[in-house]
């Protein structure tokens, strides 16, 4: 019981062995073990929530072991308020991509294979608390990656790939860089994050700068913050479905996971001068371009994408205001927009597999003979545009409600949002789902048991925490608030502590 | 004020409704199939009639309690609770709420009646029915909610239903868009509307009171008092103001009350239920919950008045030139609900949620009645084709006849009593103009309702051979509904009796505990002679008279000619009124077509301009490289042909990285050599 | 201390049994037929060579009157050039090209190039400098132009020779001025000369230098002496290029960091080196160590000719393994020595992969490639994407390591200039890397391109270097060490 | 020293002979040209040694170093003249502009 995070973790490690030792042609056989192989996540996942001690800020489930100790680099692995939801997420959105992807024939082995990869390393970079660890699985994640979009994208797919790639590795080398700044300056030298974040108040603020915006483009274009998210609808468009939903659903929020753990732990002071201009105002620019964006698509998919823009927004917004309701929104936020997204992805999948194309325009009508996924995509939409009663809605709420006092205007055009959302979501949702029947789709199908499967838990789960978001909040609120008043308190004029309730 | 009696019944009056959404949504083609579309009517009437029983005790609970003691609290589950926000899953119970739950239920559970038989020939029976269901529950959380964020969920929950209920016919794109629109133009009331809710919450948490909690607001909102706010008002008068632009959104009023003509493409019943009776009266329950708020706000309230005011009269005009039996209906409500939110601007809470009342009644009674003629008419709205119904339907038309005259305010239907009364309260405390304005509207009202009355049941019928025969009085399902809220129209006023004729203001005495804030008091009484009130009320029918006699001349006697009225100012002037002032189209071109001029060139933007220059980087560097391929040439050959190749043949050129000449290498070291001695000399100075 | 000649012999084995080795192949070129006992032959002896070397382990001693030095930084490069040796002697014995030609002459030049580089990672004195690269660079030539009538391999030859004489010529005219100054050809004579005579001649000095540098630079490949090396990688046989990418660059790191370090810089008391006085050659090699690596990465991005492409790679490889020579700090030299071992094991697989490929289809351009991972040649594919991910520096390989501890040594000098070119260079760099793998995993194959069959010998070479790559990306503890542990000179006597 | 030479005129001679045999190297299109002018600086080189070691006195490194720079210019040169018959064997000239085919 004390490995639990190395096996959550390397789990799907193990299937992928196994799945290479399968014959190439047991398509079934292979998928089964993929799916079993992301099990024992979920069952783990279950288990770390229901013994998540919710009272402490201290890491939990933690195991170290010396890995290079010339360098002071260990194994060290454990969770804590900021990563405990984001461990669930993973967890979920693996075990459910796994399923989405069951409809692909071309190389399957070879897919499933990289797929377990890329789980391990997005498991790895929320558990690890080394932070050379944290960066090895950061990157690794990028070659399946690369490979899945590449290999199994769609007709502009090397390009997105190479993109993704590229933007992503100049991202990264940036934080190895800042991470071995850390390294150096700290007195004692060390990757343990806990004591990188035990001694920020060492390093001088000016280094604390630099380190911090070369940390914060990294993990920016992850997230992707305006002006470097132009990689997220190219990859997004070519992406087979449990891709995108993988990127959308948990890719993103590396970003703004990586800003809380690093900028925020580890660089306080730093990030009390700068989240006003590069958290705040980014994060308003994301909102509300993204949403403009969105409104001009005509690609179902690429909308999708630029809304994902828009909504990661509010992670960002939240993370600027330094107050415990939006610090708190903000990570719920996260959790909210990977279950929500990765439904809408998984809805555009669906429709794609049947029409082979994602021009909006060219649908209409679907609603009348597919009634079961037209209900489930409006149940998606709705909750895309934070409808109160469902998940999102609680995290931009608090979101906003955090910010408003400490940024009114970018509230304000963050609130107005709202209007945007709605705007193209209802209209999206009239050009495809509703009006007069269109005979081109009369012999559709409608969603299939596997397709159910896939969302059904997605849905639930957005409506419960609607109603009781205390769910993952619990789960948060202790470390986060003590988190932010870190931040705050290492503020050099503490003139908004009395923001801090 | 006292810890309020925790109960556990108004629960259930929430959760039934939802329980028969849950059943209808999820399970409803199959118990369609399998069980027929009475057992859908069964469980969608059930629930509600159910919420409504239990809703009835609880009210006899309540007056069971001594006055100030009527509060009752159901709390279920922490919702959320962060940064010292503790917000629970909670339902309160007084006075005001209680009024409309009633309201809620019991026109609500009538008009499920009523909708088994409009909606019995509807494939989608199911569904309708569970959204109607759905809205109920939405309904009831807004109005029972306990804190603000509560409110909050069900004030964009009828939204959601309203939205899916006027699309219901969802092949046809328009009514999908009138959808669309009501949805969209709620969304910018709520922006304002949750702006306000968060400057209510730091206000509070910044006199240390973080709470969103109703009672608690109102136990600490005095604290408020004087504290600026933004845009140079006070604190108090922006969140108040912020919350009215919402309810201007909810409820229909100046510049927001675009969709309610629109969403008159719903079901006649989703008219009835959400478009008149109860989800466009959110907004004035809202500012009648925050009652102690608004009062603090005295340029709020005086906003509030003159939009009131300004949307009765406005929207009346419109009223008039309106030839679609249920666009005359949709703006007369709009004008309806601009008295109610008159009454609030002037302070008297009471008068108008008494107004709420019987306008809950007698325009449902409207709407029905205009299902039923559509119904009989199959499908046909246009009031030009109609005619001498009265003899084919009669219950229709007298029911329809009693809350006409309720609406106008004859005596002694309801209407007469609650709008009245507003006018009276209006003058009374000295808002002239805004009195004169209603006063006015109040005209329009009688005259485009009887021209209503007139051009759907008198004269001769204008419609079609088929529809003739056709013609026939609704079923009993609907009639019954129809006699039901007649009656009520006719005997709603009840409830709140002019001064003159009896002290008797049960409704007000009960709504009392919740006015009874300080600053609400302190707008409070204001003393009103018998005489002056008789006159008033003398006033007002006569008004009411002038209205129906013009009516009665133009459309009945046919002794004036609607025409040569239309042709004034050679017809400007009624295509204009007939056009809604064009304040739609007027919309579009401000508002919607720069909005989406501007989305496309976001579009445009980050397609060709910050893509671009990500990909631009790229570029560069392969830029560079051919550079450095240059740079080797020239080094390594020497200017010879060097520009001709350039321009020659870029791609060669590119290629051309490594020559072969191997006096190009060597002079390449000796060129190695001297840059080498170049750059120390540079390091050096 | 310092031995005689006769008392060296004792520490000497590992050479004399190459020596030994490489007049029993001449010998056996006559009068043996059968060509295989050439290949078997090189192969046993370098292996008898490599496990002598580690027997010997390290003495710090002066062997030979002090012409030659023998302490743990000539160990560690001992073995390095061992394993280089052997991995050509491998492939060649793999290569299709190399079975047409002479067998025993090919190995006993090849033998006597790889003695020539232990010699050169062993110098203690300008002379032995001299003629152990002298050796390495006649035999190069030789290797290089070792394919009969084929014109690539000729030519290729012809330019490696003409460049290599004239810079080995600017070598030791620069040379002959550093022995006027310091009045001798020890390493540890010139250090005591020049630390004494301080500043007095500084700028003849550094002139010396820079025509040294010519000599020494274009052995490692460094701008601006890299110009003859992707001629000559495109022209020499797989076996050989990939000979002198490793083992020749490894030896020329060692002669340089040999003279540059204790022959011309001290150690100062915090643990860093510093240039002798006025001498700033570092500003100088920092300059040449950032344009390298830039240059190499630019160039490489126009390649179509896989062999060219790893040539310029090679370059910028040489490059990064520059960042730990020019930042004067044993941590930079630890990583450079680390890197030389990771860009062993990553170059030589890419190398390896190449050779199978041409053996296969004949071709060495990238449309060879083109759908590799659909054609049956999913293996290669995947050892050759590992090995490229691994030249780019992606986690979980060798490569990634490597570049680590530069860049860490970069930072903890605070040459972040320096750091920030690396990086730069490192994402440049993905985008030549990826497109062999792009062209063989994400493109499919036309169908003209012939299958690439198994060879049992050069899947087992493959597949050793594709693990070593992955194992110490994930464990590379002891191997640091040990790179931080050869890095004690011995210096000359005085 | 007789005629009073010093130091100097050895090297001025010495520098002279490697820009001469620099020059040479550059300017020769022919590839034994080329190795002659390597020749030349290999011995502008030796004279610098000798010179060194004639006035620097001490040991005998330099003359040594000289008699190697010999012997291994000759075995150079046959390598190089080796080389260079091979490609005249091929290509039926030793132009070195000729050998043009390896350009990237």
């Amino acid at each position: 019981m004390d490995h639990l995070l190395t096996i959550i973790t390397f789990a799907p490690l193990v299937g992928m062995v196994l799945i290479l030792l399968c014959p190439r042609d047991q398509h079934n056989l292979i998928r089964w073990l993929a799916a079993a192989a992301t099990v024992p996540q979920i069952v783990i996942a279950i288990y770390l929530y229901a013994h998540f001690d919710t009272a402490t800020t201290a890491v939990q489930f933690a195991e170290r072991y010396p890995w290079v100790p010339a360098y002071h680099i260990n194994y060290f692995i454990g969770v804590d308020g900021i990563s405990i939801s984001m461990v669930l997420l993973t967890a979920l959105i693996c075990f459910i991509s796994v399923f989405a992807s069951f409809g692909i024939e071309k190389g399957v082995k070879g897919y499933f294979a990289l797929l377990l990869l890329l789980d391990t390393g997005m498991m790895g970079v929320f558990v690890a608390l080394d932070f050379f660890l944290f960066y090895i699985f950061w990157e690794v994640m990028l070659l399946p990656m690369y490979f899945l979009i590449g290999i199994w994208g769609g007709p502009r797919r090397e390009y997105a790939a190479i993109k993704f790639f590229l933007y992503t590795l100049l991202g990264s080398v940036l934080i190895l860089l800042a991470m071995l700044g850390l390294y150096y300056y700290n007195p004692t030298p060390t990757f343990d994050m806990t004591k990188l974040a035990a001694n920020a108040a060492s390093y001088s603020i000016t280094f604390q700068r630099i380190a911090w915006i070369a940390l914060f483009i990294g993990f920016a274009i992850k997230i992707p913050a305006f002006p470097f998210h132009t990689w997220l609808p190219d990859a997004h468009v070519e992406a087979p479905t449990a891709i995108s939903v993988i990127l959308a659903g948990i890719l993103l929020k590396m970003g703004t996971y990586g800003i809380l753990r690093v900028n925020f732990g580890i660089l306080p002071a730093a990030t009390h001068d700068m989240a006003w201009a590069f958290l705040g105002v980014v994060g308003t620019i994301n909102i509300v371009y993204g949403a403009l964006c969105a409104m001009a698509q005509t690609d179902y998919k690429k909308l999708i994408a630029y809304s994902s823009v828009s909504h990661m927004g509010y992670v960002m917004l939240g993370l600027a205001a330094f107050t415990a309701a939006g610090i708190n929104g903000a990570v719920l936020q996260m959790f909210n927009h990977g279950t929500i997204t990765a439904m809408l992805f998984i809805l555009v999948g669906v429709i794609y597999d049947r029409a082979h194309h994602r021009e909006i325009d060219g649908f209409g009508g679907l609603a009348s003979h597919l009634p079961i996924y037209a209900g489930i995509t409006g149940l998606a939409f709705f909750a895309a545009m934070g409808l109160p009663g469902m998940s999102a809605f609680i995290s931009e709420v608090l979101v906003l409600l955090g910010s408003w006092q400490v940024h009114p205007i970018m509230t304000v055009l963050g609130a107005s949002a709202a209007i945007l959302t709605a705007g193209y979501m209802l209209w999206t949702y009239q050009r495809i789902y509703l009006g007069p029947v269109n005979d081109r789709y009369i012999g559709f199908s409608d969603l299939s048991a596997r397709e159910l499967f896939t969302l059904v838990p997605l849905a639930a789960i957005v409506l419960i925490l609607g109603v009781y978001p205390h769910a993952i909040l619990g789960l948060l609120n202790t470390s986060l608030t003590h988190l932010n008043q870190v931040v705050i308190a290492s503020a050099p004029h503490t003139a908004s502590v009395a923001l801090a309730h | 004020m006292e810890n309020p009696v925790s109960v556990d019944f108004i629960r259930w009056i929430i959760l039934l409704p939802l329980a028969g959404a849950a059943i209808n949504l999820l399970l409803g083609p199959w118990i369609q199939r399998k069980l027929g579309k009475g057992a859908i009517a069964l469980i969608g009437c059930g629930v509600v009639l159910a919420a409504c029983a239990i809703a009835v005790s609880g009210f006899l609970q309540m007056v069971a309690l001594p006055p100030g003691r009527r509060f009752m609290l159901d709390d279920l589950w922490v919702w959320m609770n962060v940064g010292g926000m503790k917000l629970d899953i909670a339902f309160w119970l007084d006075p005001l709420s209680m009024v409309m739950t009633l309201i809620v239920t019991g026109v609500g559970g009538v008009i499920h009646i009523y909708s088994t038989g409009y909606m019995h020939d509807d494939d989608s029976f199911w569904r309708f029915f569970g959204w109607l269901n759905l809205f109920t529950f939405a309904m009831l959380v807004l109005v029972l909610g306990d804190n603000l964020w509560l409110m909050f969920v069900g004030w964009e929950g009828v939204g959601l239903c309203s939205f899916a209920l006027i699309g219901f016919w969802h092949k046809v794109l328009a009514n999908t868009t009138a959808g669309n629109k009501a949805f969209i133009v709620n969304r910018v009331g709520d922006w304002a509307f949750v702006i306000a809710l968060y400057t209510l919450y730091w206000g509070l948490s910044s006199v240390d009171h973080p709470t969103l909690v109703i009672r608690e607001v109102a136990q600490w909102s005095h604290l408020l008092a004087g504290r600026p706010g933004y845009l140079g008002l006070s604190l108090v008068s922006f969140i108040t103001l912020m919350m009215f632009i919402g309810a201007t959104g909810k409820s229909a009023q100046i510049p927001l009350y675009v969709w309610l003509p629109d969403a008159m493409a719903g079901p006649t019943p989703v008219s009835a239920l959400i478009h008149a009776a109860t989800m466009v009266t959110a907004g004035i329950y809202m500012a009648c919950r925050l009652n102690f708020l608004f009062s603090m706000a005295p340029d709020t309230m005086l906003v509030v008045a003159t939009i009131g005011a300004l949307t009765a009269f406005f929207a009346a005009t419109i009223g008039i030139a309106q030839n679609d039996i249920k666009k005359v209906l949709a703006y007369s409500t709009v004008s309806q609900l601009g008295y109610m939110f008159t009454a609030v601007g002037v302070g008297a809470y009471a008068a108008s949620v008494f107004h709420l009342m019987t306008h809950a009644f007698f325009k449902a009674c409207l709407f029905l009645g205009a299902g039923s003629v559509i119904h009989a008419m199959g499908g046909e709205q246009d009031m030009r084709k109609m005619g001498g119904l009265r003899k084919r339907m009669p219950i229709t038309f007298w029911t329809f006849l009693a809350a006409t005259l309720a609406i106008c305010g004859f005596p002694p239907f309801a209407g007469f009593m609650s709008k009245d009364e507003i006018l009276l309260q209006a003058f009374a405390r000295g808002h002239q103009l805004i009195w004169a304005l209603t006063y006015a509207a109040a005209g329009l009202t009688s005259f485009y309702m009887f021209r209503q009355v007139y051009m759907t049941f008198f004269g001769e019928f204008r419609g079609t051979r088929e529809q003739e025969h056709h013609l026939h009085e609704s079923p009993l399902s609907m009639s019954s509904v129809l006699i039901v809220l007649g009656v009520l129209s006719v005997v709603g006023g009840g409830v709140m009796l002019p001064g003159y004729l009896a002290d008797f203001k049960p409704l007000e005495d009960f709504l009392k505990p919740v006015f009874s804030s300080e600053f609400t008091r302190r707008l409070g009484e204001v003393p009103i002679s018998h005489g002056s009130e008789i006159a008033f009320s003398a006033l007002a029918v006569a008004m009411a008279l002038a209205g129906w006699f013009v009516a009665d001349l133009m459309y009945r006697r046919k002794v004036l000619n609607p025409e040569t009225f239309a042709a004034l100012f050679n017809g400007e002037l009624y295509r204009v009124v007939l056009e809604k002032y064009y304040v739609d189209e007027i919309y579009q071109a401000v508002i919607v077509n720069p909005y989406l001029m501007l989305c496309r060139m976001a579009g445009w933007f980050d397609a060709n301009i910050i893509d671009a220059l990500v990909n631009l980087s790229a570029l560069v560097v392969v830029y560079a490289s051919w550079l450095s391929g240059l740079f080797d040439a020239y080094v390594v050959d020497g200017l010879v042909n060097l520009t001709s190749n350039v321009t020659l043949d870029f791609g060669g050129r590119v290629r051309r990285l490594q020559t072969g000449s191997i006096n190009g290498y060597l002079y390449a070291i000796l060129a190695g050599v001297m840059f080498i001695l170049l750059v120390r000399a540079m390091l050096r100075v | 201390m310092q031995l005689d000649n006769v008392a060296s012999l004792s520490h000497f084995i590992p050479e004399l049994v190459l020596s030994g080795a490489i007049v029993l192949l001449i010998l056996l070129d006559l009068i043996i037929v059968n060509r295989r006992v050439a290949g078997a032959l090189a192969m046993a002896a370098s292996v008898a060579t490599l496990l002598l070397v580690i027997a010997g382990g390290a003495s710090n001693t002066w062997l030979f009157n002090g012409m030659v030095v023998f302490d743990s930084f000539a160990f560690f490069f001992r073995l390095l050039i061992t394993l280089a040796t052997i991995v050509a002697v491998w492939m060649s014995i793999g290569s299709v090209e190399v079975r047409r030609c002479e067998q025993g002459e090919y190995y006993a030049i090849l033998l006597s190039a790889s003695l020539g580089m232990f010699l050169m990672a062993e110098a203690n004195n300008l002379l032995m400098a001299y003629l152990s690269l002298e050796l390495v660079s006649l035999t190069s030539y030789i290797l290089t132009g070792f394919l009969k009538h084929n014109r690539r391999s000729q030519e290729a030859a012809l330019k490696y020779l003409i460049y290599g004489g004239v810079a080995s010529g600017t070598m030791i005219y620069g040379m002959s001025w550093i022995f006027g100054i310091a009045g001798g050809l020890d390493f540890g004579a010139i250090n005591a000369a020049l630390s004494q005579s301080g500043t007095g001649s500084s700028l003849a000095v550094f002139i010396a230098l820079v025509l040294i540098l010519a000599g020494m630079g274009y052995k490692v490949a460094s701008v601006p002496f890299h110009m003859w090396a992707p001629d000559v990688y495109t022209g020499a046989p797989i076996p050989i290029t990939t000979f002198l990418a490793v083992g020749s660059k490894a030896a020329g790191f060692a002669l340089l960091t040999r003279f540059f370090y204790p022959a011309i810089s001290h150690l100062a008391a915090d643990g860093n080196w510093q240039a002798l006085s006025g001498v700033d050659w570092p500003q100088l090699l920092l300059v040449i160590c950032m344009i390298t690596m830039t240059l190499g990465n630019l160039a490489a991005l126009q390649q179509n000719n896989m062999k060219r492409l790893l040539a310029y790679s090679s370059i910028a490889q040489a490059g990064y393994a520059l960042m730990g020579f020019v930042v004067l700090s044993n941590d930079g030299l630890r990583a450079m020595m680390f890197y030389l071992i990771a860009y062993y094991v990553m170059d030589a697989g890419a190398f390896l992969v190449v050779m199978i490929v041409a053996n296969a289809t004949g071709h060495e351009d990238i449309d060879a490639y083109r759908g590799l991972a659909w054609r049956g040649g999913l293996v290669p594919a995947v050892a050759l994407a590992i090995f490229l991910f691994s030249l780019t520096g992606i986690p979980l390989t060798v490569g990634f390591i490597g570049k680590f501890y530069l860049f860490a040594a970069a930072i903890r000098g605070q040459f972040y200039i320096l750091a920030l070119v690396g990086i730069i260079n490192s994402v440049i760099s993905l985008y030549y890397y990826v497109r062999p793998i792009r062209t063989m995993f994400l493109d499919e194959p036309e169908g003209d391109e012939g299958a690439v069959t198994a060879e049992a010998w050069n899947y087992g070479l493959m597949g050793a270097l594709a693990a070593a790559t992955i194992v110490l990306g994930l464990y590379w503890g002891p191997l640091i060490d040990f790179a931080g542990r050869s890095l004690k000179f011995f210096i000359g006597p005085a | 020293m007789p005629g009073g030479l010093t130091l100097n005129h050895f090297l001025v001679l010495s520098l002279i002979v490697f820009a001469l045999g620099l020059f040479c190297v550059m300017s020769r299109r022919n590839a034994i040209g080329i190795l002659m002018g390597v020749e030349l600086i290999l011995n502008s080189a030796n004279i610098n040694y000798l010179a060194f070691a004639l006035f620097g006195g001490g040991r005998y490194d330099g003359q040594v170093f000289s008699l190697f720079v010999i012997m291994l210019a000759a075995a150079e040169a046959v390598v190089g003249l080796a080389i260079v018959l091979a490609i005249y064997q091929d290509l039926r000239t030793i132009d070195v502009d000729a050998t043009e085919t390896l350009n990237g």
